[in-house]
């Protein structure tokens, strides 16, 4: 599993390679929570073009970083997660509290 | 006569083995001639089943867990079972949302996800004894021989 | 302390389960961050073991064949099992070119290339009880938690 | 297993693609041998630039082809067998009654 970050417009996008699973989940989460503090930032993009496979783990990576952030008022959106990804987060209804854009522009220019 | 075949995997439960007996299954069903769907659904299914015989069955314990395999015709069988803590109220646990385990970040959407790329899914558990889950998922292709 | 896990599968004697055997020998092993090279060793060795299991050991009988993998540190130990024929003089089995099998085009470099490949190759077998191989590979690599 | 003939020069060039074990020398065994017979060839060259696997089978398959085509007279070669597949054919002392040429151009010119 390969975390990439960039900050663009007071915005981090991370960007997930790999598999993302209960094993690496842990990992990533640290990983995350140290990068949003240490960068003060309020606004997430996970885009999610290179994530190969992803099971329920990842849908609380992905909320687990809403609850924090939106109680400082920030958001959190998701970009081009592949269909059967797209499946697990409409299933568990984490589209109900988390954006989703179609591509890294628009996710910019709407969040 | 219908193409049979039957594997058996056991490992330790550790959470490195999540890729390789996803990997496992996988690599079996090959022989079903599968679609790239077919296999990504059979993958996450089994990764759930695994993740929870590790993290639910174990928690912190070290334990064995199984994953039996059953090829008939154009279906296949898995059987995921862990010897650890078992499941008090199995409807309960298999509702969408439901979680034990909310401070380790779980979304209680396991049960749902192998519900939903599986065909059938079926819980066995007995409190103190061990968890089994029987999933099938039937392959659209004709069996290679 | 020393990184550990083990893993046991077990299988139908039937050809089309060789390749699935390499494949998940290697799946397991990529844990000990291998080189292609370490991988393509093991692959070959495990379809040799795999090979004889199924074409000597049983014959044309259907059986279960073993195979368990062991890692301690940046040790992968891999048994390969039958409960089938057995074998009565394992030093003859072990020449290079011997066969017992010349009409199904053996060519009786099997454990050869297991010795090749691998760093310690044995031999237990019994007649009538089976035969089990115990290889060791060490892998060049640190390994990864 | 993959494998696709072309005759050239009256020799039939094999080229085998994917992975060369127990499960799969049978047949090749069969088809091969039909090709032989049916084309009346004499001289056969191996092309395993393809080849990503083989264990010891594979020995038996391309021996097994040169004592049949010995016998009338005929010869064998082999081309860019990868350096395990090489390690594997000189162990077993192939190359001592099969030819072993760099690439195509060379066994068609030599064999
Ligand atoms: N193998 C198991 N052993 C014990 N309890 C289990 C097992 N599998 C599932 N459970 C119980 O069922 C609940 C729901 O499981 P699941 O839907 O996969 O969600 P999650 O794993 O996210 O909690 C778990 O929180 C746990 O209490
Ligand atoms: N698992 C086994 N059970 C019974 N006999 C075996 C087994 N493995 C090897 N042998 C015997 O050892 C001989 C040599 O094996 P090997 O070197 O692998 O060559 P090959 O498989 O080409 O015959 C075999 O021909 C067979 O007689």
């Amino acid at each position: 599993m390969l975390l990439n970050y960039e900050v663009i417009d007071n915005k981090l996008v991370i960007k997930l390679d790999g598999e993302l699973d209960h094993h690496v989940a842990e990992n990533i989460r640290v990983e995350l929570d140290e990068m949003i503090e240490k960068k003060r930032i309020k606004y997430l993009i996970f885009d999610l073009s290179n994530l190969r496979f992803m099971d329920s783990s990842g849908i609380g990576v992905i909320m687990g970083r809403y609850k924090n952030i939106s109680k400082i008022g920030g958001k959190v959106a998701v970009i081009e997660a592949q269909e059967k990804i797209d499946k697990i987060f409409a299933l568990s209804g984490l589209y109900r509290i988390v954006e989703k854009y179609e591509n890294l522009t628009e996710a910019l220019n709407r969040l | 006569m219908e193409y049979k075949n039957h594997m058996k995997l056991e490992f330790d439960s550790k959470s490195q083995n999540e890729a390789f007996a996803r990997v496992v299954v996988a690599s079996f069903a090959t022989q079903l001639d599968p679609t790239l769907e077919e296999i990504a659904d059979i993958k996450t299914a089994v990764s759930e089943a695994v993740t929870n015989a590790i993290i639910h069955g174990y928690e912190d314990r070290l334990g064995i867990v199984r994953v039996i395999c059953n090829i008939q015709g154009n279906e296949l069988e898995i059987l995921v079972e862990d010897e650890g803590n078992g499941i008090t109220d199995i409807p309960q646990a298999m509702e969408p949302l439901f979680t034990s385990k909310p401070e380790l970040e779980r979304s209680g959407m396991g049960f749902t996800v192998m519900e939903t790329f599986m065909d059938e899914v079926r819980v066995y558990s007995e409190p103190g004894k061990g968890t089994r889950i029987r999933m099938v998922k039937k392959f659209k292709s004709l069996v290679a021989e």
